[in-house]
């Protein structure tokens, strides 16, 4: 489809703000609708409809294979990693508010980083699926 | 006639639930079967969103200038727990449909009927 | 202080470890990984059940949020005891891994592979230590999905339709669980397991009750492969890798009844199953008649991997019936059959994962003079076959033993002639090989083979001392299962 | 050495030996000493606990819980020492036979045959002196297994076949029926200690009683009751050692002593009596000698003649139990040791004829005891004590047993004795007739078997005999057995 001038411009207009759009879905979760799963999908959706537009083996340069799994376990490690820093810090497993010097302030570090691990391996993995599948059968 | 309408959600949920479910032992073609399953588990997305709501509740969000005055909410834990079936309901897709691609591979068809023949074969 | 972590620890240990093998991209590493995390949720495994046994059961709330309001992990003699036997099995399925899965899988997936399994056991002793109905679901797709992955990697090409048919009739039972348990939360408005069972005594005669309980039951019973919700079981057992057989036939089918019976008893309560539902009778019917159906099937089966596997459903038939005498001695039974069983099948499927690992196939017609060729795999294969039939000194003695006494106290003696009868068909099953391993000569125009290496025997023989053990110290499996059965029941424990 | 210890010793020497058979399978000189010396232990380990039982103790041990409430337990008393002083003295006699007897007939697996035989006694031993219903099963299956090899040692189709029917009948039966009878002689009881007087009196209603008692002896397979007597002939096709002792001596053997064994210290011979429910056993036994007696009249093989001949003997043990009265008691446990010395001397003699003049059926013997007039001589005498002439140990046990019948004034039965023992000299008398008196068909070009088999036949044949003419030991425990019978 690199072709039609017409997607083409469109799409390297738009990927930016997608991306934009996904960074405020998930920044903004703790006070607003969203979060990691949202922001996620819509972060790999900026990769997938640059490959639609611009191939699949451009889109490969700009996030290979091993950097996209190698972002599905940073994200997971990430989440886990943020619960067993709560057990080290003294409380249960997952317990944000020890992360900080107040509760408050510890649930939310806690819970940005949850997200974001979050936010990463569903980007990731959105992406790794629509490349796996993109890539059979050529 | 309040039994049919006033549970008009149960319905829709009953009716997709049955359509989902037949799709998946009626059609022989894997593809359909996986389309199938998505509408089942819709279904059950569906039933559990709309017992969340709540008649004239609003979203969940700390709305400010409201001064803790109470407001009217819908159930957002459904919500939450909808999301993780979605985020589950999307990986088995990925896999369902990645193994068909795999059958496809191995044996030139994704109809079941052909597939259990060649099975029987060797 | 490390201790007052040990549930958490128990299913993020597993959970940290998969991602890390994906990050670590090395076969050799990430099987030293799955070893070390399998012996450490063992040896937490441990730990917990003493302390369960020692002060009582066990909460631990994820997060600091308190108990109906958070995620409670909850560890009582029950769960602990099914903890023990899943991780256990990993323990020494993990060691065993390493050969057959070099073998049957291509180099550069064996990293995916042991992320897969950290995953399905993640899964596994998820769904087990948990405390709150969804996370029980969350955890059983966990385990579900990398299960469907596990089995699609085995060699023959039927392993992959074997998944997909696994893939669609597990995401239908666990949609019914799912619809259940969203019944249940519009009745009760808690989805904590404790919670639930206190706040559905008020609601126990509704209709939307019932319904979701029906749907539970459906649900787990297609998870369990309780006959006629078996048929997804023999093709995936018989076709996947030989590890991911020996990991799944030990502990999927236990850790989904282990669910029912929380969500039966401890939920819904004995008294609700036993009087509103009957689900007792039926239990009993669907359960006998599963024995005899899967024990004659498997008889004229020439795979043997799926001859055993029918023995599965069979097994888990055995199991159910203990359960569906809804009585001490019954439950008692049932729960001890888990743990006996999970010996049992770990031994045989390892041995036939030796056979395969040295003939490529698992046909009754290759075994031929495998007795002498092979003497250490098929002798671990003749006692666990002794005590799949339930002959004294082996486990499988010591559940008939209960399963009998059970029906006989209730006076159903012709239930303890079915279940003897039924263990004959075992006989005539596991006999077949037997007879064919030892009293026929080998194939002539097939290379010799080997013994299996010392890397499958010791872990086989691990099961296959533990299936002798356990069936002359009973101290230990009937002290706790004889415990969790009074739990169950609420009769204290 | 106290009691305790001979016990488990006895049990785990046979073990021992079996490891070090295994260990040895290089060197058969070696392994073959390794068998004589543990047979020869094993007796002496056994012959030493005779003094202590005849002296009124009653050693046992409890060796550990196997189900909270039972456990594994070994006890001597008077009718294991029996089975066990027989069973452990003709392992001896027959690992001298079935040294000549392998050797000579060139069988292949011979250490898999040395081993499975010792295992088997071990199980055996463990039958003789076990404490509870739970040990005496689980030894009574050990002994099913480790037996099923020896069965199928030629690895034929005719054998395979033969080790199924065997395996299967004799498992069918452990399982269906005893294995029922046990557990819910438990759940009544509440205990499986075996126990002078019975245990189920005072638990069980009569209906229970009765149930219990006929699973029991149709459970107890090894006792070979019609119609679960297939077996026997089946297991023919094993090499004629295995027939010799297992056929004749532990495995039956170990069958109707768990016939008796549970007649008296599970049900109690004076709650039998009182309570009823033996009745139907003894018909069915009886119907057996009869049935059995004639199917052996139309056998031409002589080992499967020998095998009927056997499951009509066996019934004899089950009458004497099912009379229950004291003389029938007596008459039982005399006949457990009785037949089993007349039997083994039967077998050793089919297996001798089959090495020396490779024959196997009856019309075949034309001749034969001027070729080997030892082995026939022997046969003879092994012949008589089925029939019950003096001055063989048949006539004893058979004398007491007819005391029985007569006591119980079941005339039926006196008759049943009577005409079976018309049958026994029917089918067993021509044989000697034609191999003494008959002219060979062709010329004999053979001698008498390998010395060896020759010395343990008339081994044998002179206990036979000898167990006529001194059967004092044996009368001595038989009485103390009804002497505990209050």
């Amino acid at each position: 489809m690199r072709h039609h001038i017409i997607l083409r411009v469109v799409a390297k207009l738009s990927i930016p703000f997608i991306m934009l759009y996904a960074l405020y879905v998930q920044f903004h979760g703790d006070f607003g609708p969203g979060g990691g799963f949202q922001a996620g999908v819509i972060f790999g959706a900026a990769f997938i409809l640059y490959a639609l537009i611009f191939g699949l083996d451009n889109a490969l340069k700009v996030a290979p294979m091993n950097v996209v799994t190698f972002f599905i376990s940073i994200g997971l490690l990430l989440y886990a990693g943020v619960g067993v820093a709560a057990l080290f810090y003294g409380g249960q497993f997952l317990d944000y508010g020890v992360l900080a010097s107040d509760s408050v302030s510890g649930q939310h570090l806690g819970i940005l980083l949850v997200e974001l691990g979050v936010g990463i391996t569903v980007a990731a993995v959105m992406i790794a699926i629509f490349f796996t599948f993109a890539d059979r059968g050529r | 006639m309040d039994f049919f309408v006033g549970h008009y959600n149960y319905w829709i949920f009953v009716f997709l639930m049955m359509l989902g479910f037949y799709v998946v032992v009626a059609r022989g073609n894997l593809v359909k079967k996986i389309i199938g399953l998505n509408i089942f588990q819709a279904s059950v997305f569906l039933l559990y969103i709309s017992i969340g709501k709540v008649f004239g509740g609003t979203a969940p969000i700390i709305i400010e200038g409201a001064g803790g005055s109470p407001v009217t909410y819908s159930n957002p834990l459904p919500h939450v727990l909808i999301l993780t079936a979605i985020v589950v309901g999307v990986a088995t897709t990925a896999l369902g449909l990645s193994l068909v691609i795999r059958i496809n591979e191995a044996y030139g068809t994704i109809e079941e009927d052909e597939i259990s023949e060649m099975d029987l074969e060797p | 202080m490390i201790a007052a972590h040990y549930p958490a620890l128990q299913i993020v240990a597993p959970l940290i470890a998969a991602p890390l093998c994906v990050l670590l991209r090395r076969g050799t590493l990430a099987w030293l990984i799955a070893v070390a995390v399998s012996w450490l949720v063992f040896f937490i495994a441990i730990q917990l059940l003493q302390q369960v046994m020692a002060s009582g059961p066990i909460s631990y709330e994820l997060g600091g949020w308190a108990a109906p309001w958070g995620i409670e992990y909850r560890i009582d003699s029950v769960n602990a005891f099914v903890l023990l036997i899943v991780s256990g099995i990993s323990a020494v399925v993990a060691p065993y891994a390493r050969a057959t899965v070099a073998k049957e899988i291509p180099e550069d997936r064996h990293y995916l592979f042991y992320s897969a399994y950290l995953l399905c056991l993640t899964g596994l002793l998820g769904i087990v230590i948990t405390g709150d109905a969804f996370n029980v679901f969350v955890f059983l797709e966990i385990s579900s999905l990398s299960s469907y992955v596990l089995i699609s990697l085995g060699k023959d090409r039927k392993a992959l339709t074997a998944a997909y048919q696994y893939l669609v009739m597990g995401t239908i039972g666990a949609t019914f669980f799912l619809i259940g348990v969203g019944l249940v939360y519009a009745m009760t408005g808690t989805l904590n397991m404790a919670d639930i069972a206190v706040r559905l005594d008020a609601v126990e005669n509704t209709r939307t009750v019932l319904a979701a309980f029906a749907f539970i039951t459906v649900g787990l019973g297609l998870k369990l492969a309780l006959f006629p919700l078996h048929l997804w079981l023999p093709n995936a057992y018989a076709y996947a890798p030989s590890a991911v057989t020996v990991f799944l036939a030990a502990t999927a089918t236990k850790v989904a009844l282990y669910t029912m019976l929380r969500f039966v008893f401890t939920l819904f309560g004995a008294d609700f199953a036993l009087n509103v539902t009957f689900l007792a009778g039926f239990l009993m019917a669907l359960a006998i008649v599963g024995v005899f159906a899967a024990s004659i099937t498997a008889i004229f089966q020439n795979n043997i991997k799926r001859m055993l596997a029918y023995s599965s459903v069979a097994q888990v038939g055995y199991m159910v019936l203990g359960v569906s005498f809804f009585s001490v001695t019954g439950l008692t039974g049932g729960i001890v059959h888990m743990f006996n069983h999970a010996m049992m099948k770990g031994a045989l499927f390892m041995a036939l994962g030796a056979v395969f690992y040295r003939l490529g196939t698992v046909h009754l017609d290759r075994m031929r003079g495998l007795g002498r060729q092979m003497p250490l795999t098929m002798f671990a294969f003749v006692i666990g076959g002794f005590s799949l039939i339930g002959l004294p000194l082996t486990v499988g003695f010591i559940s008939k033993w209960y399963l009998i006494l059970a029906a006989l106290e209730r006076g159903w003696w012709p239930i303890a002639g079915l279940v003897l009868l039924s263990s004959l068909l075992a006989v005539a099953y596991v006999w077949r090989v037997i007879e064919v391993a030892y009293f026929r000569d080998p194939p002539e125009n097939h290379p010799k083979v080997t013994e299996a290496p010392l890397s499958l025997l010791v872990p086989m023989w691990i099961l296959v001392l533990a299936n002798i053990y356990f069936g002359i110290d009973t101290s230990l499996t009937i002290g706790v299962a004889e415990r969790a059965a009074k739990s169950l029941l609420g009769l204290g424990g | 050495m106290t009691g305790e210890l001979a016990i488990i010793a006895a049990i785990l020497v046979p073990l021992i030996g079996a490891f070090l058979i295994a260990a040895s399978h290089r060197h058969p000189n070696q392994r073959e000493a390794a068998t004589l010396v543990t047979a020869t232990a094993l007796f002496i380990l056994v012959a030493s606990l005779l003094s202590p039982v005849l002296a009124g103790q009653r050693p046992e041990t409890t060796l550990w819980e196997i189900i909270p409430g039972i456990s594994i337990s070994l006890q001597a008393e008077p009718l294991g020492m029996v089975f066990a002083l027989i069973a452990s003295f003709l392992w001896i006699v027959t690992s001298v036979y079935s040294i000549g007897y392998m050797r000579g007939h060139h069988e292949k697996n011979q250490t898999r045959f040395y081993v499975c035989f010792a295992i088997a006694l071990s199980s055996a031993i463990g039958v003789a002196f076990a404490g509870n219903m739970l040990t005496l099963f689980i030894f009574y299956e050990v002994l099913t297994l480790s037996t099923y090899p020896l069965v199928t040692h030629h690895g034929t189709d005719e054998a395979r076949r033969g080790g199924r029917t065997y395996l299967g009948l004799l498992l069918f039966t452990s399982i269906a029926f005893q294995l029922l009878a046990m557990v819910w002689t438990w759940s009544v009881a509440g205990t499986l200690d075996f126990t002078p007087g019975g245990i189920l009196a005072e638990h069980a209603s009569p209906v229970v009683f009765a149930t219990l008692f006929v699973l029991y002896m149709f459970g107890i397979g090894k006792a070979a009751l019609m119609p679960f007597h297939r077996w026997l002939p089946a297991a023919m096709v094993a090499p004629t050692p295995v027939s010799a002792l297992l056929h004749a001596v532990a495995v039956v053997k170990a069958g109707v002593f768990s016939v008796l064994k549970v007649t008296i210290y599970i049900f109690g011979v004076d709650s039998l009596a009182r309570i009823g429910g033996s009745d139907i056993i003894l018909y069915v036994a009886a119907t057996t000698t009869i049935l059995a007696s004639i199917i052996a009249l139309r056998q031409n093989n002589l080992k499967r003649r020998l095998a009927y001949s056997t499951i009509s003997q066996l019934s004899y043990v089950v009458m004497a139990a099912t009379l229950v009265n004291d003389f029938g008691i007596l008459g039982g446990t005399l006949h457990v040791a009785m037949h089993a010395f007349g039997k083994i001397t039967l077998f050793f003699c089919a297996g001798a004829i089959l090495v020396a003049a490779h024959k196997t059926e009856v019309s075949q013997l034309n001749g034969i005891g001027r070729a080997m007039p030892w082995t026939m001589t022997a046969f003879t005498i092994g012949a008589l004590s089925m029939i019950g002439l003096p001055p063989t140990a048949g006539f004893i046990s058979k004398w007491y047993i007819l005391l029985g019948a007569l006591e119980a004034d079941a005339m039926i039965i006196v008759g049943v004795l009577v005409l079976s023992t018309l049958l026994n000299a029917g089918y067993f008398l021509p044989i000697v007739y034609s191999a003494f008196f008959r002219e060979p068909d062709t010329p004999a070009k053979h001698g008498e078997a390998p010395k060896t088999m020759v010395g343990a036949i008339g081994l044998c044949a002179g206990g036979t005999v000898l167990l006529f003419l001194f059967p004092g030991q044996i009368l001595a425990l038989a009485h103390m057995l009804i002497g505990n019978v209050p």
